[in-house]
């Protein structure tokens, strides 16, 4: 069988086909190299404190596997489960943050609503003055979350994954899908063809481009996802924070850098050249929330695509054309959900049913108008 | 309108000492700085809507982007009144504090046949800050993503854009061949753009200059 | 004090000013130095050779460049991290620490990572530490302590440190790089009519010219003559780092009187990207022990600074540049005891000395003593602005260096100078002038008919291709990569560019390339038997140079809004809410007070915020028709309805009530924040699909001050301050509008509402005199016991009335049926935004329901947000809650699964702290009141 | 920032406007299947190219308007 796209998703794929399915003759196709796309531009933060009971149970079920994954892929993915803080600076996203966090203890998921002294104490440079433009009045903290190195787990996935026997093409682009009689039969890239009855479409930014090969119209818009690196400076920062009122999120990195992110762009776009006003917003907003950084240089900033859906959900499982699987659509949460995604994909694919963890995601809900709920808060969360 | 002795207050705090002027509570200081920032929101401003092209369109006279200033008689008075192209098929009306309701009543009346117009007073709903001196546009830059150099936007130019973050409709109206704007807002946050041009004209000693009308 | 020990008399280019000498403190210690010196400059002067430590072996750094790109000298500043010594001007009394070196630079701790220096080769992260994983965040707290970098510290900064601004400027022609390219291209283009910029990011222009021989100094002062009279606009100590789509280019201008830093956004219409180029550092042992610089860094010591960089120096030349720096340095009295030169093939095997440099071994073992090693080995092209305007960078190795493929440029955007590529001044100079007209008319200030200018060739310099010599060394000087950690990254499979440079985390550290991304690219190339094209370039991304987050954030600021009684609030007390960009009052320090107020007396709230649009024309009635779930064809003259907007997949979207005040004349309100989504809602459906509908629309939000009067005295209150309009109960009934003279003020709008359940009036008054009807209310009713109350307050009286909050206890995918707004929904209607879905809603029946609850406890009251749980499964949850001073009791609203809905049913609520308790479905949304007598009284 | 050619206003700043995405035009209400009516709400053809636009000049003259802009390298030109 043929996975579309070295990232996190389609290595993850590959590599739990060969280990719990036996399944080893798979080819992972990748047009650049292993983790080019959003598995290396994203800002690698983990969590599982979601608001729908599908979405706890779903990043709970990654994050186990996170947490275990260097020693099962004998390869250091630096775990770093340090907290993670999500700000509420209104009475409606304190409302919020009590619903996600009560949806979590009810899935035993590990989150609490806490206050601005306890941000303080968790983040001392934290401005939790009632003067703030955006006072905060409380957060929720779930312990779990932390950041891990992305590239690293894209190199451990596909190590394993090649010592197992799967197959890793790069700079081999997908040009087209055969589709007989509505079943999938080959695959033609840049590099020649593949005659395959399975195809998992597991890209990002773009998924649409692909799907269309195969004669299937997504319900996705590709949207930039931004972030930015500071010089390093001596480590000050032990949580994650994420703002949603002010569209920012940071985390020190072992090496003493702060990373940035922020929601997507204004504008549906393949374009990953970054803009001026994301750095210019993003300092603000940080600045907001620490002021004492302004002396702090951003040192570089880079751009991913983000696969949006309408219910900030991904699509996940078969379609109307046999042997065509999709994992797409991960907006902006994909890099959570690499091992769960692979995990249950793999299962998709060996046994050609749909793992009850993934089922709510079928492209079908569009159709069917049963869409996933993590829209719902309409707060945004990384 | 209001009775007599109800008084009218802008959004913008009076700088001391504040006086009642035209039934409104205005800053009474006087600055003879190079730069200044007046607080012009007792003018009435009436909005007027009509279509694009059309009869009123073609008594307005203005075509949008464009400022005029014509001599109206309102009441018994000749005044001065600035009328602004604001938008596609929409004006601005500005007149001495007070004109109101002869200023909706003329427009009314101006309002060509079978177009359908629609005549509101915004004098409670906009602030309005007036700019001047040789460092205004120095000052706007900081402001604003227009370009206000004189070929872009030359005197008696109108433009709506974002300034401080708000959307603002901006007229350049030099006095006496000194640079000055009229930069308007939602009344909301009229004190928010005050405050924002004061602080991004301090560089260039910005003072605050009371309101004299009619000042137009 | 220190002594300028290697201070020299006074050179012909320098920069220094000797009459005004200063001091500064270097690590505690005072230094003398004179206005110009950079830190590093000043340091140097004073003999110091040492400035910081390297990031993962804790090696001795020094001057390395010279330049703002020198990774061996950056430095803390009072409360700055990571300054570019060689780069920062001394201020009298600066405060200069070096960074992350403990307890002292001189004696490092940490340098005992070199002993351990086998642990830590390239990707030594992902090969250790994996079991026991236990103990893998033990070994994370002390990999933290090695980040590498200068403190931030959470005290407030001083006020220069902390003030910043933003200019936005629109130049024809925008140029980046002040030297003699640059400033040509500037003139050229400014005596073409153009309006032009000039960005230097040192703090003179001129580039190589400054410290040049005496005909570069004569073309400087000719070319800075011409440049003074053309009217260009000049930036030093600025930086434009960023070209973004459509040439909006940003600059970083520094050393301004009034503001520490300044984002100077340019929309250009042409930019002239200029940036010289950079000299290369070569890969050999012991390339990074102090002492070991690079040709341009030495001259630029000796000649900007007067500085004499060593004594005895051996000198490793490639190029022209090279044995300028040997005349240089014999002038400057420095013993040059040996050249290598590599164009006959000669190299260097590895520096001797470990604190500093004390000799070199040549090929063959020969050594030779000496304290200074110079090497000038080739040039790197900075490309990063022409790749992000698009350029493919091509390798020319008879040049070897980069070069922008200019087919792949846009118009707007030119290159000039060393970029493009060598010759004589007098060629370059030809060249940039020729870019400088043609930038300024493709910019359009020359008339149309004006042919394109004839750029002529530049020629390009053959250079030997010189990376790295028969030693390994350090590639990249921030991160400690050596050569052989490349390698090594090759021989594990990481064998493109890309992941290598992941894997080592070359090009990652703050020189972002600039000095090591061609040799890292071709060491990798040698290493996987590629050529450097084959092996492909290294991204450059943005920023160019590093760049403040105060820089670009600029003064940030974000609207506020404030309602005409804001003063008022404040003058009592108010805590203020802030809900977007409005501060509104929450409340006056007693909100049960504030309902009770309401209840059994009246109290007035300021709700301007609510959004209002002015509607006129004569299909007003077809627009509400279309917006709204509900009929609104038959609205009399002088009536309100409450309506409800769902969007098109049937979820609720906004509320608010619409009144008629004339014959074509309509009021809508909105939500407080949905005032302006609405108003684009509404034209949205007016532009795009019936632009033939005749209807104005003003947003009046601010127009009014609006202002609800409330409670079973609120008639009798406005009866005191209302003359001409009739409030009795049937003359202006319930849900009825009526205009008139309030508090003397006319033209305000009276709507007989109640979102408290009780009678009341909401007052549009004309926002200027707000403030003055405000006053009159409260002075007015005094004996009635008016009450001022707030946003909780009022959040307690819908509850207890039942009317739902959109957003709150509806979300991003309530269909309107789940809301409860069965009774609202005209369905045979023809056709109305949502109408589709909820036609299906209904057919398939709502999965949930908005519903009252009442806990049966009547003290607890459950947050909002928590969940209601049977049989392990959550089947609803808490939406709106609070304890009712009217009831003495708990109250909420939730949304459940339909089957849970029926009143009467027992449910259970999870409560935050784990306990569960039970509560009853109530038959009412409304606690208070179901029957709505009081707001009809 | 990229600059958005308005009819009325000249070019201005993205900034000004709110994205209104490919128009999707309306199905008959009357008539529409569920999956035509879903195939509006949802459906957009997401090209990596130049692509058919509307946007909304929130700051400036309040006009919805209609844009072409490649998504791969945000040229933009006026329909």
């Amino acid at each position: 069988m043929v996975i579309v796209g070295g990232g996190v998703h389609g290595l993850a794929t590959a590599y739990y086909l060969a280990r719990n399915h036996g399944i080893t003759n798979v080819a992972v196709l990748e047009k650049s190299y292993i983790g080019s796309g959003g598995s290396g531009r994203n800002t690698a933060i983990l969590r599982s404190n979601y608001l729908t009971p599908d979405g706890v149970r779903f990043y709970d079920r990654s994050l186990k596997l996170y947490e275990r994954l260097a020693a099962e892929l004998n390869y250091n993915v630096m775990f770093s489960r340090r907290g993670h803080l999500t700000l509420a600076h209104n009475d409606s996203s304190l409302r919020t943050m009590r619903w996600r966090a009560e949806v979590n203890k009810a899935s035993g998921v590990d989150s609490e609503v806490i206050g601005p002294a306890d941000i303080k104490k968790l983040v001392p440079f934290m401005d939790t003055s009632e003067r703030a433009r955006y006072p905060i009045l409380g957060a929720l903290y779930h312990p779990p979350g932390g950041i891990i190195r992305h590239d690293a787990v894209v190199w451990g996935y596909a190590r394993a994954a090649d010592a197992m026997g799967v197959h890793v093409h790069q700079d081999t682009e997908l040009t087209g899908i055969d589709v007989e009689q509505g079943r999938v039969t080959g695959v033609r890239t840049s590099r020649g063809s593949i005659a395959t009855r399975v195809v998992v479409n597991c890209t990002a930014g773009w998924s649409t481009l692909v799907a269309n090969l195969a004669g299937v119209r997504l319900p996705v818009q590709t949207f930039p996802l931004q972030a930015a690196v500071t010089e390093p400076v001596r480590p000050f920062l032990d949580t994650v924070v994420v703002s949603g009122t002010l569209h920012v999120y940071v985390s020190q990195t072992d090496r003493g850098e702060l990373v940035f992110g922020a929601s997507v762009d204004p504008f549906a776009s393949y374009s990953t050249r970054g803009t001026l006003e994301f750095v210019e917003g993003l300092a603000g907003h940080v600045l907001q929330l620490m002021p004492s950084l302004s002396t702090l240089r951003l040192l570089r900033q880079w751009a991913g695509l983000c696969d949006m859906t309408p219910d900030f959900a991904p699509i996940m499982g078969h379609t109307e054309v046999d042997g065509f699987l999709v994992d797409v659509g991960w907006g902006t949460y994909g890099f959570k959900a690499g091992p769960v995604a692979g995990e249950t994909m793999a299962e998709c694919v060996a046994t050609g049913r749909t793992p009850e963890l993934i089922s709510a995601f079928g492209l079908r809900r569009f159709a069917d108008g049963s869409l996933v709920g993590e829209k719902g808060a309409a707060a945004v969360g990384h | 309108m209001a009775e007599t002795g109800v008084v009218a207050r802008s959004p913008i705090a009076p700088a001391a000492p504040e006086i009642i002027l035209a039934g409104w509570a205005v800053s009474a200081r006087r600055s003879g700085a190079a730069l200044t920032v007046t607080d012009c929101t007792p003018l009435t401003k009436v909005a007027i809507k009509a279509a694009p092209v059309g009869a009123t369109a073609e008594r307005l006279e203005v075509p949008f982007g464009r400022v005029s200033r014509q001599t109206w008689t309102l009441g018994d008075r000749d005044c001065s009144v600035m009328v602004v192209g604001s938008g596609p098929g929409e004006w601005l009306v500005l007149g001495p504090p007070g004109s109101q309701v002869s200023l909706i009543h003329q427009l009314s009346a101006l309002a060509g046949d079978g177009d359908l117009v629609a005549v509101v007073d915004l004098s409670h709903g906009r602030a309005l800050v007036r700019l001047t001196g040789s460092w205004a546009a120095e000052v706007l830059a900081k402001e604003t993503a227009m370009d206000l150099g004189d070929s872009v936007c030359p005197d008696g130019a109108a433009f709506r854009s974002a300034v401080a973050g708000l959307a603002a409709d901006v007229i350049r109206d030099d006095r006496d061949g000194t640079r000055s704007y009229l930069v308007g807002c939602e009344r909301s946050s009229g004190q928010y753009l005050f405050d924002s041009l004061l602080e991004s004209g301090a560089e260039f000693g910005i003072e605050v200059d009371g309101f004299v009308p009619p000042d137009i | 004090m220190k002594r300028q020990t290697r201070r020299l008399d006074r050179q012909p280019g320098e920069v220094i000013d000797r009459g005004s000498p200063l001091e500064f403190g270097w690590n505690g210690r005072s230094y003398p130095a004179y206005a110009g010196d950079t830190i590093a400059s000043a340091l140097a002067a004073c003999g110091e050779r040492v400035f910081s430590r390297s990031f993962k072996y804790h090696r001795r750094r020094g001057l390395l460049t010279a330049s703002y790109t020198d990774p061996g000298c950056i430095v803390q500043v009072g409360d700055e991290p990571n300054v570019r010594g060689a780069h920062r001007l001394v201020t009298p009394g600066m405060d200069v620490r070096s960074q992350d070196t403990w307890p002292s630079l001189a004696f490092d701790v940490k340098a005992a990572n070199e002993l351990v220096g086998r642990f830590l080769p390239a990707g030594f992260y992902y090969k250790t530490f994996i079991r026991p994983r236990p103990l893998w965040p033990t070994y994370e707290r002390v990999l933290r302590r090695f980040s590498h970098g200068g403190v931030v510290s959470p005290d407030p900064l001083s006020p220069e440190l902390s003030s910043y601004d933003k200019r936005q400027v629109h130049p024809d022609v925008l140029v980046a790089g002040g030297g003699p390219a640059g400033m040509t291209a500037a003139v050229a283009a400014a005596r073409a009519g153009a309006r032009v910029m000039l960005v230097e990011e040192e703090h003179s222009l001129g580039g190589h010219l400054r410290w040049g021989d005496k005909a570069d100094l004569a073309a400087l002062h000719d070319l800075r003559s011409l440049l003074a009279a053309s009217g260009v606009e000049v930036l030093t100590n600025s930086v434009v780092f960023g070209r973004y789509d459509h040439n909006h280019v940003a600059i970083v201008q520094r050393g301004l009187p009034h503001v520490y830093e300044r984002l100077v956004k340019a929309r250009a219409k042409t930019l002239v990207v200029s940036p010289g180029l950079i000299e290369r550092p070569y890969v050999f042992a012991g390339n990074d022990v102090p002492g070991v610089m690079l040709s341009t860094a030495v001259r630029r010591l000796i000649n900007l600074y007067a500085v004499k960089p060593g004594d005895r120096a051996v000198v490793l030349t490639a190029n022209p540049q090279g044995d300028a720096a040997v005349v240089d340095l014999e002038r400057a009295g420095v013993e040059v005891a040996h050249v290598v030169d590599a164009r006959g093939g000669d190299d260097l095997v590895r520096v001797l000395g470990r604190g500093g440099v004390k000799g070199v071994e040549l090929v063959g073992g020969h050594r030779i003593e000496c304290d200074l090693v110079v090497t000038a080995v080739g040039w790197t092209a900075p490309l990063t602005l022409l790749t992000m305007a698009g350029t493919v960078a091509a390798y020319d190795s008879r040049a070897a260096r980069y070069f922008p493929g200019t087919a792949t440029l846009p118009d707007d955007v030119l290159p000039a100078g060393g970029v493009v590529g060598d010759g004589t001044l007098d060629e370059l100079v030809a060249h940039a002038d020729a870019v400088g007209r043609e930038a300024a008319r493709r910019a359009g200030s020359m008339s149309r008919r004006e042919p394109a200018a004839e750029i002529p060739a530049l020629p390009v310099d053959a250079h030997p291709e010189l990376f790295h010599g028969p030693t390994h060394g350090i590639v990249d000087f921030s991160e400690d990569v050596s050569s052989r950690d490349l390698l090594t990254a090759v021989e594990e499979g990481y064998s493109s560019a890309e992941l290598a440079k992941r894997y080592t985390t070359a090009t990652m550290g703050p020189t972002q390339g600039k000095l090591e991304s061609v040799n890292v690219v071709a060491i990798i190339a040698e290493a996987t038997g590629r050529t450097i094209s084959q092996t492909g370039t290294t991204t450059w991304r943005p920023p160019y140079a590093p760049v403040t987050l105060g820089a670009l954030a600029g003064r940030h600021r974000e609207p506020v809004r404030y309602s005409p009684m804001h003063p008022w609030h404040e003058r009592h007390g108010a805590a203020p809410l802030v809900a977007g960009a409005w501060i509104r009052p929450d409340h006056y320090g007693d909100p049960a007070g504030e309902v009770l107020a309401v209840r059994e007396r009246v109290g007035i709230i300021d709700v301007t915020p609510i959004g209002k649009l002015d509607l006129r024309g004569p299909d007003v009635p077809k627009l509400l028709n279309l917006l709204y779930v509900n009929r609104w064809s038959k609205l009399e003259v002088g009536r309100v309805r409450y309506g409800v907007m769902c969007a098109e997949d049937g979820v609720v979207l906004d509320d608010g009530v619409t009144g008629r005040l004339g014959d074509q004349h309509y009021l809508m309100s909105t939500t407080s924040s949905g005032a302006a989504s609405v108003w684009e809602w509404v034209e949205s459906w007016l532009q795009t699909e019936h632009p033939g509908w005749q209807v104005h629309v003003t947003p009046v939000t601010t127009s009014y001050a609006s202002i609800n009067v409330a409670g079973p005295r609120s008639r009798e209150l406005l009866g005191r301050v209302v003359a001409e309009i009739d409030l009795t109960p049937q003359a202006f009934p319930y849900m009825h509008v009526r205009t008139g003279r309030v508090a003397g003020v006319d033209g305000c709008v009276l709507w007989r509402i109640g979102f408290t359940g009780e009678l009341s009036f909401e007052l549009h008054v004309p926002a200027s005199y707000g403030l003055h009807v405000w006053e009159t209310l409260l002075d007015s009713g005094n004996d009635l016991g008016v009450r001022a109350f707030g946003i909780e307050a009022q959040r307690i009286l819908r509850l207890e009335k039942g009317h739902l909050i959109v957003g709150q206890d509806t979300d991003g995918l309530t269909q309107a049926f789940s809301a409860g707004l069965d009774g609202l929904i005209r369905l045979d209607k023809d056709d109305f935004v949502g109408r589709s879905e909820l036609v299906w809603q209904a057919e398939a029946a709502a999965e949930s329901r908005l519903v009252g609850l009442h806990p049966n406890d009547a003290s607890v009251v459950p947050e909002e947000g928590s969940q209601l749980i049977e049989a392990g499964v959550i089947c609803g949850r808490v939406t709106s809650s609070r304890w009712s001073p009217t009831l003495h009791r708990s109250i909420c609203l939730a949304q459940v699964a339909t089957e849970f809905a029926e009143p009467g049913t027992l449910v259970t609520v999870r409560l935050p702290d784990g306990r569960s308790v039970p509560a009853t479905v109530t038959e009412h949304l409304a606690s208070v009141d179901p029957e709505g007598a009081r707001l009809r009284g | 920032m990229i600059l958005i050619p308005c009819p009325w206003c000249g070019s201005r700043d993205a900034g000004e406007f709110a994205y209104g995405g490919e128009p999707t035009p309306r199905p008959d209400p009357r008539t529409a299947t569920r999956e035509q009516w879903r195939g509006y709400l949802y459906l957009r053809n997401n090209v990596a190219g130049w692509t058919t636009e509307r946007w909304y000049h929130r700051m400036g003259c309040r006009r919805y308007l209609t844009v072409q802009r490649n998504t791969v390298t945000n040229e933009v030109r006026q329909p």
